[in-house]
């Protein structure tokens, strides 16, 4: 802290305001936050797929598997970079970039954890609060989609073509009613901003996902269709269905490349599991915060360390998050995988029309409020 | 059931996603029940009594009939023998010159144990051994008389692993 | 067998001799009938298990009703037809299998073509191939056998017209025999590579394999060193130098 | 510019363009080394040629080299999910042959490992025809009670995949002690698990939409096709063999056989589920009636076939009707034995099957015929 405060002094407090923060909290989210938390989800999905497959799953590296990341990272990184000579060298490279990147770029606008004017501190546990937030999410995470078309188009392999085109429906279709179904927190809320729509549902004492006549739950199972065929999760995950197209989009990537890919679809799924629990589980506030009789899961009655009100918040969206995060793995444990012509169907002619219903039936409520 | 209750409830079917959760639940439960990994190095599989793994042989046994060997689907047994007179019983014997298996190319049918005239059999395959594999393309597979007598339970390579 | 008595043919001299041979030869009979009497009632007091086991033959299928009805319909295309324990088998003639089994299919209900295979018969006078078709009736369950006799040169009308299903036994008989299908949509090989020369299942194939350039070891499996049964040749595999040697002599 | 063609067809009016797609023989699904040669429009298949023939060991040629009892381990190695039945068929074609009659015991031993090896290939097959669809979990499943179907096959002959576990005129060994019970108690639990699988997969709606009405093979394709087996039967003919000739203990046993009409994937996995059912019933009843005495029947020292005869034997396998046509020369060994190989049939279908499917139809349908290439190409 007195290193930072001294940095604070030498670059004047404007530019560490406005540039050096950011970066050093961009630079902590990645590579402290998500990079970690992106291994540790890997593990963990093998883990509990392999528990629910009465297996083990990893267990050699480190005590109950826990090295497995590390491993894992360390041979995708010395793995030979193969590009194909046929692949259309330049799309190939920067193909996995363009996943990876926005939905890194997404992880800025998400509220951690309070703002500093809320705790009294000094630290914002998000990097900024934009107004327009939730149209920034929608936007970054539709450029995703372009990476993941460039790499099936420049393989030049067909199995890479056909996955990347699949890739292509899928996410510019669901796009629609995960768009739409952010709309009902929104009219909820009355506000954009992601740090605004948390605050609202402190306010209105209630999550959205419960919020208005169970119009709250439906615009969330919506949403989290959506989301799981966005994040080409199973039972959605047809642009990379192994027993069809090998491995779909990223069949002819290897080493880096490929875990660029990797990390692209685990990010998004902790975008999108961010993002929901954001707008509809109440964000890092705890449960019933309003409630005396809750009042003790703040924590601040653990008597050792008593967690400044920043880090509890950090707890209860990370918690909120795993729980996400579960389901995500639970699906893929259980379901079997739908078949392209299906999906659509399910997309334009389900999710669509019930998430317009819905929100005609929100700003009906909205009236009445 | 009524035509009416059943369509209701195929109707809260269809909405409640309930062919769904039943799904869920199955693996669900399925995280806390006993699995069944066996953990390959540290635990083994004992195998059952008639498992056909790795050869052994008796030579003092072995009558040197070569029934084994013509009764090899695939002709992987190899051996040679010559008479020799016995010092002591002064009786002319067979002496095995060479009882060679080219385990390579074995397929484990037991069927060479089965022809084998001995009582007990003089060339059995229930060493419960099935560690055969090995690093060299050559190793351990193209087994002679001393290999096939003195086989340990298992290849030398476990050996130190194993304890 | 008892207490027959046993003569060499060279006493059978003059006509007395042979008069008491044929006496003998009448008796052993006569023992030899009634101790096979008495070993087939042995026989038939044991479980079937424990008998001697009954090989069985040919039989003419003069009354099976089928074989009967086909030989009024196609008279001298059928060329035989006869039973072996209790499948109906029928010789046919080569151009007239499409017709016999097309009449098997609408008029006895043989609507199930269960099976194509080619064989050969090299010492066979005649033609050389034959080919066995398996049809089968699903409402009886009984099954009837054709087989043609055939050369190399000389195709088989196909079945592709009757059953879909002829098109690939009909290929592979093609492939491992060399054996032409006439009408058939697609007489290529099915199970080799195209370009392989050869039938492989023809009896003069050799066993191990020609030359195609295919092995991925040859050097492992010399030509005519192996694999030996027995107190073969004493041939090892090329590493192992050292007692190959001595292993070499012969019994 | 010509003038266009107002009397074209489709194909030259809208300038369909189709794209040629190797499917396999390095595909996940293609369960060993099929290759499709695939015409697609989009993901549309308008042509389907299957190349097979990269697992021909000739084996066939092999039998015609060994004497007969030397055959027994290479018909473990055509359907190798399967050995005991290829085992059973090959040694029944060879009693038939040289007039060998089995004991009884021989006999009803032989019904419960067919019935186990059924099991155990149905799990096999549901197992990739899961994964094949998407769903994961069923595979390890399905997996858990396999090991336990290969571990009696283990106590009783010694290995777990390749058996080798018949012999022509009845079995090599016995049965060892306490294997009944153990297997016994594994019928007897089976059952449950079968309705574990059924719950993750038969109602499930994406599970449905996946299976129902895909593939639909009727009847008469069936017929033509020469299809045998769980697929002949859910297209709505009743036939197996095991009620029809009955052989070994089958004739003694109470059991049914499912038949469904649909013909499409969907009714097939039904099929399969309900014959595992079936399956545990037979083994059941088999070690209740399980009689004394020996297991192999006295035969000749060496077993020869008369020349010039032959002689057709065809069992109900868990894929269709697996059969052998020997032809004995008056030698120990056979002059022609052929092998009348039911995924080789089934297989044959699914050019037909998939015509105007999506590339995921294809990978059900061929997952549906449960095909093992090493006896498609033998």
């Amino acid at each position: 802290m007195a290193m930072l405060e001294s940095l604070r002094d030498l670059v004047g407090p404007a530019v560490f305001d406005h540039a050096v923060s950011p970066l050093i909290k961009i630079a902590v989210l990645i590579f402290v936050g998500i990079l970690p938390l992106i291994s540790y989800l890997v593990l963990a999905e093998r883990k509990i797929l392999g528990f629910m497959q009465v297996r083990l799953g990893p267990n050699r590296v480190g005590p109950w598997g826990l090295l497995q990341p590390v491993a894992d990272i360390a041979k995708l990184l010395v793995k030979q970079d193969i590009i194909p000579s046929t692949a259309i060298r330049w799309a190939f490279i920067v193909a996995p970039c363009l996943v990876v990147a926005p939905a890194f770029v997404i992880f800025s606008v998400i509220p951690f954890g309070p703002a500093a004017s809320q705790t009294g501190g000094s630290l914002d546990y998000f990097v900024t609060d934009v107004n327009v937030a939730l149209l920034f999410v929608v936007a970054m995470a539709t450029v995703g989609v372009y990476g993941i078309i460039l790499g099936g188009w420049a393989s030049n392999s067909k199995f890479s073509l056909l996955g990347g085109l699949r890739a292509a429906a899928q996410m510019v279709s669901y796009e629609i009613p995960q768009g739409f179904s952010l709309v009902i927190p929104l009219l909820m809320a009355g506000t954009m901003s992601l740090q605004g729509i948390v605050q609202a549902q402190f306010e209105q004492q209630r999550w959205f996902i419960f919020q208005g006549w169970g119009l709250g739950l439906v615009a969330f199972f919506i949403y989290f269709v959506a989301g799981v065929a966005e994040t080409n999760r199973n039972p959605f995950d047809l642009p990379e269905a192994e027993s069809e197209l090998v491995a779909g989009f990223h069949t002819e990537y290897t080493g880096m490349r490929f875990a660029l890919f990797f990390l692209g679809e685990y990010a998004n799924m902790i975008v999108i599991s961010a993002v929901a629990v954001t707008l509809f589980l109440g964000g890092w506030h705890q449960p019933f915060p309003n409630a005396g009789w809750a009042g003790f899961l703040d924590l601040q009655w653990i008597p050792v360390l008593t967690p400044p009100l920043g880090l509890v918040g950090i707890l209860w969206f990370s918690t909120k998050l795993a729980a996400f995060l579960f389901v995500y793995i639970w699906f893929r444990g259980t379901f079997p995988r739908y078949r392209f012509d299906q999906l659509m169907e399910l997309g334009w002619k389900w999710l669509i029309p019930l998430v317009l219903l819905t929100i005609f039936g929100t700003g009906v409520w909205k009236i009445l409020q | 059931m009524s035509a009416a209750t059943s369509a209701v409830r195929s109707f809260f079917d269809r909405v409640m996603l309930l062919d769904l959760f039943a799904g869920l639940g199955i693996t669900f439960k399925h995280l806390f029940k006993k699995k069944e990994t066996v953990q390959y190095p540290e635990e083994r599989r004992e195998p059952a009594h008639r498992f056909r793994g790795m050869f052994r042989l008796d030579e003092d046994r072995c009558i040197k009939c070569t029934l084994c060997a013509r009764d090899c689907p695939i002709d992987i047994i190899y051996i040679d023998w010559h008479q020799e007179l016995n010092p002591v019983t002064e009786k002319k014997e067979k002496v095995l010159d060479r009882f060679d298996i080219d385990v390579q190319r074995c397929m484990f049918c037991g069927l060479c144990e089965e022809a084998c005239p001995t009582e007990p059999k003089s060339i059995w395959l229930t060493s419960k051994t099935y560690e055969l594999a090995s690093y060299d393309r050559w190793e351990n597979l193209y087994v002679d008389i001393d290999e096939l007598q003195d086989w340990k339970i298992r290849p030398a390579y476990t050996d130190r692993e194993v304890r | 067998m008892g207490d027959e008595e046993r003569k060499g043919p060279e006493e059978a001299d003059g006509a007395a001799a042979q008069a008491a041979a044929e006496a003998a030869a009448k008796a052993r009979a006569e023992a030899a009938a009634k101790a096979k009497a008495a070993k087939e009632a042995a026989e038939a007091a044991k479980p079937a298990w424990e008998r001697e086991p009954k090989i069985p033959e040919w039989e003419e299928a003069g009354g099976d009703p089928i074989a009967a009805a086909l030989a009024e319909r196609h008279g001298a295309s059928l060329l035989s037809a006869r039973t072996l324990a209790g499948d109906l088998v029928l010789a046919v003639e080569r151009d007239a299998i499409r017709e016999v089994a097309r009449s098997l299919h609408d008029e006895h209900g043989f609507t199930m073509l269960i099976d194509i295979c080619g064989a050969d018969y090299p010492d066979r006078e005649g033609p050389r191939f034959e080919v066995v078709y398996h049809l089968m009736n699903l409402d009886s369950c009984r099954r009837v056998r054709l087989r043609v006799s055939t050369d190399e040169d000389s195709p088989v009308p196909s079945l592709v017209p009757l059953w879909r299903g002829a098109n690939w036994p009909e290929r592979e008989a093609f492939d491992m025999y060399g054996i032409g299908f006439a009408d058939h949509p697609d007489m290529t090989r099915i199970l080799m590579w195209e370009g392989f020369e050869g039938h492989p299942l023809r009896k003069d194939f050799p066993v191990e394999g020609i030359e195609t350039g295919a092995a991925i070891y040859p050097e492992y499996y010399e030509e005519a060193a192996g694999p030996v049964t027995g107190t073969g040749t004493g041939w090892k595999p090329p590493r192992d130098e050292e007692g190959a040697a001595g292993a070499a002599e012969d019994a | 510019m010509a003038a266009p063609d107002t009397v074209g067809t489709r194909d030259s009016l809208f300038e369909v363009e189709e794209m040629e797609l190797a499917f396999g023989p390095q595909h996940p699904s293609t369960h060993g080394v099929l290759r499709l040669d695939l015409k697609v429009d989009g993901e549309r298949i308008v042509g389907c040629y299957p190349i097979i023939g990269y697992l021909h060991r000739g084996t066939e040629k092999l039998f015609e080299l060994h004497p007969f009892f030397q055959n027994v381990p290479h018909t473990d190695r055509m359907d190798y999910v399967a050995a005991a039945t290829n085992n059973l068929a090959y040694v029944g074609a060879v009693e038939k042959l040289t007039g060998l009659t089995v004991p009884p015991r021989a006999a009803y031993i032989r019904t419960i490992l067919c019935e186990l090896q059924r099991i155990s290939s149905h799990l096999l097959w549901l197992a990739t025809h899961a994964i094949d669809i998407g769903a994961m979990t069923p595979f390890f499943y399905t997996f858990r009670e396999r090991e336990e179907v290969l571990d009696l096959f283990e106590e009783y002959c010694g290995a777990r995949l390749t058996l080798n576990c018949m012999r022509p005129g009845g079995l090599p060994f016995d049965l060892p002690v306490g294997w009944t019970d153990r297997c016994g108690a594994f019928v007897d639990k089976f059952p449950a698990k079968v309705d574990e699988y059924e719950g993750l997969l038969t109602h499930n709606r994406i599970w449905k939409k996946r299976t129902v009405g895909i593939g639909v093979m009727s009847k008469e394709q069936a017929l033509q096709y020469g299809v045998t087996g769980p697929m002949l039967r859910a297209s709505g003919v009743g036939f197996d063999l095991r009620k029809a000739t009955p052989y070994e203990a089958y004739g003694e046993v109470d059991f049914d056989v499912p038949v469904f009409h649909g013909g499409d994937t969907y009714d097939r996995y039904l099929v399969r589920m309900e014959e595992m059912r079936q399956s545990t019933r037979i083994v059941r009843q088999c070690l209740d009636k399980l009689p004394d005495g020996p297991v192999m029947a006295k035969k000749p020292r060496v077993l020869k076939a008369a020349k010039d005869t032959e002689a057709y034997y065809a069992i109900e396998g868990p894929k269709g009707e697996i059969g052998f046509y020997i032809v004995g020369n008056g030698t120990p060994n056979p002059q022609r034995c052929r092998v009348r190989p039911p995924s080789f049939y089934n297989l044959q279908i699914v050019p037909e099957l998939t015509q105007d499917r999506l590339l995921s139809d294809l990978v059900a349908i061929v997952g549906t015929t449960d095909i093992v290439l090493g006896e498609v190409d033998r």
